[in-house]
């Protein structure tokens, strides 16, 4: 049998050979500074703004590299970057930057308005995936440090959104490449920020950040960041033992477990409720069975059976307490309240079978069909027996979020159950509920809460906009485009010496990361 | 020295053998002599205790033992192997005791080449003064083939190396089982010479069938007849004066093979075949055979296996398509009443028709009763697509009762509740027999009646047949390769011969070597029946 | 000859087994269409990874719903998917060996290299393909797996007809005007059934294997409760206690399954080989 | 194996491996078309999916056309899938957006640690299996062999996937002396001998679990042919001759049993891909297995392609191989 064998082992001893020869993440441990940061996700693709994965994270690995013209600063507000200063003009429609002199793409080139220039020009040719260069009407180099942009019409968000998230591309590089999205050569990662990627190993899902030196926004905290992908069990075993800093994804269900091991776990709500959104051309088009839905649905409950304390009540005002514009105040309230609902659905035109307790239209039993994704599917069970308890019939689909956003409201559902953020800068929210794409509330109403949303995008002046917002959310708690459910928390574990940095409204374009770059950086 | 005292030997609740008493001096050869399936070759494996089972005494409840087991003493070279330890008994094989067997297609590890067996049970027995080529020229066996597997000898030579191997140890009890049963005459001889080869110093067993072997070869001779031993007797004892009717019908051979006589009716010709040829594919069975069968009259077909003696009979019933030639059958054998449903083929529907196998001629799950009750439903086309035939009906159960009689099977309720493949093979070839005479058949094809049965079974059969013969005068084709059959039910007798020498042989690529002569394998066939079908692995 | 009047013991006995099969399918069919019924509702609650109490006796999951309705629902659905899905690839791989042995030389090569073909997809392959298309539902299971697995049945269906169309007694009846179908009813499916019988328990195995397989991955529609989606839903708590109830109560459920079928299996092997030994 | 002398293949033979062969071919084929047109019916095109993100923006319907050809997404459903055929053809297996990265690259990375699995369980399995099925097949009915059958049908009994959940659970949970998951240490060691040794630490609960998902087939099939091998006469005859132990397992069973295990090995090609899948997803192993999962979980259509392209023409062309080394030794009796 012996010569049988010698085959296998020999592909044995192969295997080990290779397995042994993958390099070698760390050098010296002792010498290095490093960061650990451990996710249980996928490969999140390379850390450029084109082959970045569709994630957030993929958006912050890029953020590593490539800095952009505006950051902000640890309180949220806008802070310097490449672009050392910026005027936004009287009318709004140009906006002057001054870059910063001290920048330079990682290999030693200076960078200048001419790149800035160029990423613009580039990125209405390939668009990038998170930002609108629409109202961009023309830019121009003034001098090498100094640009403008003229825009098609006043955007109070621009600055906030736009310079925000634009990633700048060094135009050396860049230039001549017609498919930026399967240009993945080690200069396509050539960027402006505090770290590049030295080596990524995909089949371990493992990137490591070297901090590049004399970077000009400051010096950086650790020569080396590593994220790898772990399992959060493992995750937190590896922290117990010292081996991770930040576990940037833990399970609701496991914080005790984290909390044994001695790590400190920060849960804050993440700015993406869930939303049960309408089929605003059927069953829902009444005001009053969607306000009648918000008494019937008991939120609390909800919270406590599919989160388990992973989530707290959302405002029902479309904006999160973690926004600069949230305003409570205005925002009307539906606590459960079964008298309220039914009464509000006799209002409507359905009515309730005594004997039975199912409700009715026109003698016919009513059948909600909800569909959601695999995420949310238990929450929708709990919604259903919500519901079913009230006397509604529910019929659960649940589907691949490719199916799901080819589903027609009335033909195939008549609610959706989804999460969606609304973080970043209220402009978004102008597609956001009354856009017509498969994830916006696609609200259309009376035109009042729309005109409302239009003011407050134009708005260039801070008060009005609050104002006007205010107004806004006042508006939305009553007529509810979608029911903002619950906020689900995002929740993270760290060691007593790393603090992951919480931004309240999210990573620049709102993305609810907690791992910004500048807490990668000295004070 | 080999001493068997007291030997029973039972599977489930079978009685195989019992109370053997035997015992066979060194330089002395015994052998062992009975009809195929009697337990022998069980035997020769108990005495090796290469039989799964265990001894009676530590068995509870006998009845629910499903494998071997046995009682009584072996003694074989000074041990008794029947209660002797796995250790002792290791060490006995090979050393002690040898065995050849029956089975020559597998008796060697397919895997190894001659050479590596050689020299296997040289290094066992560590036998260091000889080398393998030297026992191959000991044996007679040409050196070249000891590089070749064993797919690649012949039966002889498979043989002839097993008996090397047996004998390379120097066994003191030899025992052999069947060694030359699937053997031509030119190996058998060379085999019993191999066999021969230092006889002098070990007692052996011979186990066969064949008293011809016996008799040429042995020194004394044990007569087994439903497990025990009926008579013993040096060979010249038993030829000459056999005390008991089975050693006389086993050894003696049958003096008069004349022809049955000439007392043949002479009625009119119910079937005519005319100039009739059949062939498989390119291989010829039956070439321009023509006969006459008349009324009330009973025809044999002879002829040694594979002559094409089946193949005529389906053909004469109509379950072959004809080829070339004639069959013609005359007005009286055509149906009675108009039949809803013609008849396929050319035969009429008045013909019976018994197989060898009456079992497989029989499904299985079906009652007495309901056999008969669907060949009678099928004989007046009453038989629906889907119903299954009643036979609860006083007609039918009447009809199926007279049938039972006429073959001597009983007709009471159980008897026709009984499923067929719960019944012996006597009584099944008597219900296949029934089973015909419901289509109130002029003609019955018998294809082998009686070659699967045992003798008395077969005995039956052939009292039945010539019963009908008599009684009915229905005419009967009968096809048979034993000539004691034939002799007596047949009033006229046809020996078909083969056409050309069959191409299939037993061995694969072996030698296929001289034709078996007839007549004197076929008389052990009328005995013994057919030899098992060899179990060919797939 | 005197006139009996034998009364002959009939069906009932004789095929005691087959009928009792029947009534089992029967049973269970009914059980399956009343178990919405019967069953207590299988509610979510507040009382989220309870462990077994007097209320719950076998705790609550992660959405508080009682581990216990949850495995008394999903046992129907398990059960009857495996039992169906089972029977079609027999149907399939009967109809397929049927053809194999009707049709004439060509068609049956046809038949034939379309089993090999068959037995050579790889199997997960294509239901991960089609799980990426569309995650199958009851009925979708049922035709997915069937189709899937017929090709094990043909090979050992198709030699059993061949020796049994084969058979002297088919061949007599034949010949003496039986038709067909009524051969196939009463003289071939019968004599095959042991054969049936044991090619269908291996094909239940194997079915409750995959589609617990793949609910385990949760690659099957999300509102299919079986065992394997309850096994799935317990992974994420191995590092907790819950799993004591998460975990072993299906674990056990599919375990004990599979442990009697495959003790049926070779009970039903055994009695085959002994009536074949009982008759040689 | 050396071919022994007589022995070649014969013609029949050579054109029973042809058409064995072009079936496998045909299954190809059949497979690569079916996996480009079954995500093209999806509703929701490749583009939907790849853009699918909260923060994403409205694209224009000339930007997602251009952006669509960008991507290879254009044309008619014939004409994509044809397209999807000839770069196949050409060997190349496409680009996973969703990684940023080669499908080839992504396979070449994760094809080593499912082969590392495979290799470890496959000495197991065989050994385990082939070795208790010989000493219970040897005396079918015997003590020993009831034993281990009883346990190997109670083994039978329970799912591979639970299995494989209980040994994480035994060995790495509530007595963790085994790593729970992952195939190194977060940190490997640098010097190659304890890099090897923490990496077969980590490798061998699923490999264990592989290996016993495995070992059930093996042993029912090794016991069945093993008792049958027990009733022939050559090993009666052997066993008459005084061969027994070591000689008698080794040559009498284990050379006849050769053509048996290989022709299992050939069906054994395709379950362990689909084991490996379970024991790899369940012990978060970065195998072949959960990269392919989590190409279905993302809807990564691009890397499922590739996948089930380079993993069918593994199996199909592993498999044929056994065949043909079965026919070859079946052909020696």
């Amino acid at each position: 049998m012996g010569h049988r064998l010698r085959p296998i082992l020999r592909a044995f001893g192969l295997c080990l050979v290779m397995a042994t020869q993958t390099p070698l993440a760390m050098a010296n441990p002792a010498e290095t500074k490093r960061l650990v940061i451990s996710n249980s996700n996928t490969d999140w693709g390379l850390a450029t703004p084109y082959l970045q994965a569709r994630g957030g994270l993929g958006y912050m690995l890029t953020h590593f590299v490539f800095d952009n013209l505006v950051g902000q600063d640890k309180s949220g507000a806008l802070a310097p970057e490449l672009a050392s200063s910026w005027q936004v003009s009287e009318d709004g429609l140009h906006v002057e930057l001054t870059l910063d002199p001290q920048a330079r793409w990682h290999d030693g080139t200076d960078i200048t308005s001419a790149d800035v220039a160029f990423t613009f020009e580039y990125m209405a040719q390939h668009p990038h995936p998170f930002v609108s260069l629409a109202n961009v009407s023309a830019i121009e180099a003034l001098s090498p440090d100094d640009l403008r942009i003229t825009l098609n019409a006043p955007d109070a968000g621009f600055v906030s959104s736009v310079l925000v998230g634009l990633p700048i591309l060094p135009q050396h590089i860049y230039r001549g490449q017609d498919n930026p999205r399967s240009f993945s050569d080690p200069r396509a990662m050539i960027g402006s920020g505090p770290y590049r990627l030295s080596n990524h190993e995909r089949a371990k899902g493992r990137y490591v950040f070297s901090a590049v030196e004399n970077y000009y926004g400051g010096t950086q905290k650790y020569d080396e960041v590593l994220i790898a992908k772990l399992q959060p069990e493992a995750a937190i075993e590896a922290a117990a033992k010292g081996q991770v800093n930040v576990i940037s994804d833990l399970p609701t269900r496991l914080v005790d477990y984290a909390k044994q091991h001695d790590l400190q776990v920060d849960m804050s709500p993440a700015g993406h409720p869930i939303k049960l959104r309408f089929d605003h051309a059927g069953l829902f088009s009444s005001v009053q069975r969607r306000q009648a839905l918000a008494f019937i649905l008991d939120r609390q409950a909800l919270i406590d059976i599919a989160y388990r304390g992973g989530a707290t009540l959302a405002s029902l005002g479309y904006l999160q307490d973690n926004s600069a514009w949230f305003n409570a105040e205005t925002v009307l309230q539906y606590n459960h309240d079964p008298d309220k609902a039914a009464a509000l659905l006799m209002r409507s035109g359905w009515s309730r079978d005594e004997a039975s307790g199912r409700w009715a239209e026109n003698g016919s039993p009513v059948t909600l069909r909800l569909i959601t994704s695999g995420r949310e599917q238990a929450l929708a069970q709990v919604i259903k027996d919500q519901l079913d308890a009230f006397g509604l019939d529910v019929s659960i689909r649940v589907l691949e979020r490719g199916a799901l956003r080819k589903m027609k409201p009335g033909e195939d559902y008549d609610l959706i159950l989804a999460g969606g953020s609304t973080l970043g800068d209220p402009v978004t929210i102008l597609e956001r509920v009354f856009g017509t794409r498969w994830n916006n509330e696609q609200y259309r109403g009376d035109g009042t809460l729309r005109q409302l949303a239009e003011a407050q995008a134009r708005a260039l002046d801070p008060d009005r906009r609050a104002a006007l917002l205010a107004k806004f959310q006042h508006l939305y708690s009553r007529e509810l485009p979608a029911i903002m459910l619950l906020n689900v928390s995002r929740t993270i574990a760290h060691d007593a010496d790393s603090k992951p940095w919480f931004f309240d409204d999210g990573l620049t374009l709102g993305i609810p990361v907690a791992t910004h770059k500048y807490m990668l950086l000295e004070e | 020295m080999i001493e068997l005292r007291n030997l029973s030997l039972s599977v489930g609740d079978t009685a195989l053998l019992q109370d053997i008493n035997l015992s066979v001096a060194t330089g002395e050869t015994l052998a062992l002599l009975g009809p195929s399936g009697a337990g022998k070759s069980s035997l020769a494996r108990l005495l090796l205790r290469l039989l799964e089972g265990q001894p009676s005494r530590t068995l509870r409840h006998k009845a629910r033992h499903r494998g071997f087991h046995w009682s009584g003493q072996a003694i074989v070279a000074g041990t008794d192997v029947l209660s002797a330890s796995v250790g002792q008994m290791r060490h006995l094989r090979g050393n002690q005791i040898g065995l050849i067997t029956q089975s020559l297609s597998d008796a060697l590890n397919p895997q190894l080449t001659m050479r590596a067996h050689v020299a296997e049970v040289l290094a066992l027995h560590q036998i260091t003064d000889i080398t393998p080529e030297q026992v191959f020229a000991t044996f007679n066996l040409p050196p070249e083939l000891l590089e070749r597997r064993p797919a690649y000898l012949s039966g002889g030579e498979v043989q002839r190396v097993l008996i090397a191997l047996s004998l390379l140890p120097k066994p003191k009890c030899l025992i052999l089982d069947e060694p030359t049963a699937a053997l031509d005459p030119a190996n058998q001889a060379l085999t019993v010479k191999a066999m021969a080869h230092g006889r002098a110093q070990r007692a052996q067993i011979l186990i066969t069938h064949d008293p011809a072997l016996a008799l040429s070869v042995c020194d004394h001779i044990a007569v087994l007849d439903q497990g025990r031993i009926v008579e013993t007797g040096t060979p010249r004892d038993l030829q000459q004066q056999p005390q008991h009717p089975k050693s006389r019908a086993m050894i003696q051979q049958p003096r008069d093979t004349a022809p049955g006589t000439a007392a043949a009716p002479s009625g009119p010709d119910v079937l005519r075949v005319h100039q009739l040829s059949h062939s498989y594919g390119a291989r010829p069975v039956l070439r321009n055979l023509s006969f006459s069968l008349r009324a009330g009259e009973c025809l044999a077909v002879l002829g040694p296996s594979g002559c094409g003696k089946s193949t005529l009979a389906r053909l004469v019933a109509g379950m072959e398509p004809l080829q070339s030639g004639q069959i013609l059958w005359s007005e009286a054998t055509r149906p009675a009443r108009p039949s809803p449903r013609p008849c396929p083929g050319p035969c009429p529907c008045q013909i019976g028709y018994v197989s060898q196998f009456p079992h497989r001629a029989l499904t299985a799950h079906f009652s007495v009763a309901q056999t008969l009750a669907e060949a009678l439903s099928l004989s007046q086309g009453r038989l629906r697509w889907l119903l299954r035939p009643r036979h609860s009906d006083p007609a039918t159960l009447t009809a199926i009762c007279n049938a039972l009689t006429a073959v001597s099977l009983p007709t009471d309720a159980p008897f026709l509740a009984r499923l067929t493949r719960d019944l012996s093979g006597g009584e099944a070839q008597r219900l296949c027999l029934a089973r015909a005479l419901l289509v109130q058949p002029q003609v019955i094809i018998a294809d082998e009646p009686t070659s699967s049965l045992d003798q008395c079974a077969a005995a039956e059969v052939i009292k039945t047949l010539s019963d009908l013969k008599q009684r009915a005068a229905i005419s009967i084709l009968l096809i048979t390769h034993a000539p004691a059959v034939a002799q007596a039910l047949a009033d006229q007798q046809l020996t078909l011969r083969q056409i050309s020498p069959p191409p299939a042989a037993m061995l694969r690529r072996a030698d296929q070597g001289a034709n078996v002569e007839p007549t004197p394998s076929l008389i052990h066939a009328a005995f013994m029946g057919d030899r098992p079908v060899r179990r060919e692995r797939s | 000859m005197s006139a009996p009047t034998p009364r002959i013991p009939q069906t009932i006995t004789r095929y005691r087994r087959q009928v009792l099969g029947l009534f089992a399918v029967v049973i269970l069919t009914l059980l399956i269409a009343a178990s919405d019924a019967l069953l207590p509702a299988y509610v979510t609650s507040t009382d989220t990874l309870q462990p077994p109490s007097a209320r719950h006796w076998l705790g609550t999951n992660d959405i508080g719903q009682s581990v216990l309705t949850g495995l008394l629902r999903a046992t129907p659905v398990t059960v009857g998917l495996a039992l169906l899905t089972a029977a079609l690839a027999l149907l399939i791989g009967l109809t397929m060996a049927g053809l194999a042995v009707v049709f004439p030389k060509k068609g049956r090569a046809v038949v034939l290299h379309l089993t090999d073909m068959a037995e050579i997809v790889p199997s997960i392959l294509l239901l991960l393909l089609v799980a990426a298309w569309h995650q199958p539902g009851a009925a979708e299971i049922i035709l997915l797996m069937a189709v899937l697995t017929w090709h094990d049945d043909v090979r050992i269906l198709r030699s059993v007809l061949l020796r049994e169309i084969g058979r002297e007694n088919i061949r007599l009846a034949r010949h003496m005007g039986a038709s067909w179908p009524y051969l196939l009813l009463h003289h071939i499916l019968p004599a095959i059934l042991p054969t049936l019988t044991g090619v269908y328990l291996q094909n239940v195995v194997q079915a409750v294997m995959r589609v617990a397989g793949l609910a385990f991955l949760g690659l099957t529609a999300g509102d299919l409760l079986t065992w394997g989606s309850m096994l799935q839903d317990a992974t994420g708590y191995l590092h907790t206690p819950a799993w004591q109830w998460l975990l072993l109560p299906p674990a056990l459920c599919l375990t004990g399954f599979l442990l009697v079928l495959t003790t049926l299996d070779q009970r039903q092997q055994r009695h085959a080989r002994l009536r074949q030994g009982a008759n040689p | 194996m050396r071919p022994k002398a007589g022995i070649g293949i014969s013609r029949g033979k050579a054109a029973a491996l042809l058409r064995g062969l072009l079936q496998r071919l045909a299954v190809f084929v059949f497979l690569l078309v079916l996996m480009s047109v079954l995500p093209r019916l999806l509703p929701g095109d490749a583009l939907d999916v790849l853009m699918d993100s909260d923060v994403q923006r409205d694209l224009q319907e000339s930007e997602r056309s251009a952006l669509r050809d960008q991507l290879g997404l254009g044309g008619t459903l014939i004409e994509q899938v044809g397209r999807d055929l000839m770069r196949l053809l050409r060997g190349d297996f496409g680009y996973s957006h969703l990684h940023g990265a080669p499908v080839s690259r992504l396979l070449a990375d994760a094809l080593p640690w499912t082969a590392l699995l495979i290799a470890l369980a496959t000495p197991i399995f065989l050994g385990v299996g082939v070795i208790f099925g010989i000493e219970a097949g040897r005396r079918p009915g015997a003590r020993l062999d009831r034993i281990i059958t009883t346990a190997m049908s109670l083994l039978a009994s329970v799912p591979p996937f639970v299995t494989a959940m209980a040994l994480l659970l035994c060995f790495a949970i509530l007595w963790p002396i085994l790593p729970t998951g992952g195939a190194e240490p977060l940190f490997p060691a640098e010097a190659p001998w304890p890099h090897a040794r923490e990496i077969a630490r980590h490798a061998l609960l699923p490999a264990c679990a592989l290996a016993l998902h495995e070992v059930v087939r093996y042993f029912f099939v090794v016991r069945g042919e093993a008792a049958g091998l027990s009733r022939r006469a050559f090993v009666i005859n052997a066993r008459s001759r005084g061969i027994s132990g070591w000689r008698e397992r080794r040559d009498y069973y284990g050379r006849n049993l050769l053509p048996v295990i290989c022709a299992r090995l050939s069906q054994s090609v395709a379950t362990l891909f689909t084991a490996s899948l379970f024991v790899e997803v369940i012990f978060s192993y970065p195998g072949v297995g959960s990269l392919t999962y989590q190409a279905v979980l993302d809807r990564d259509y691009a890397l499922l392609q590739g996948a089930i392209a380079v993993l069918a023409a593994l199996v199909l062309s592993l498999n044929w191989i056994f065949d043909a080394l079965t026919d070859i030794l079946a052909h020696r009796g």
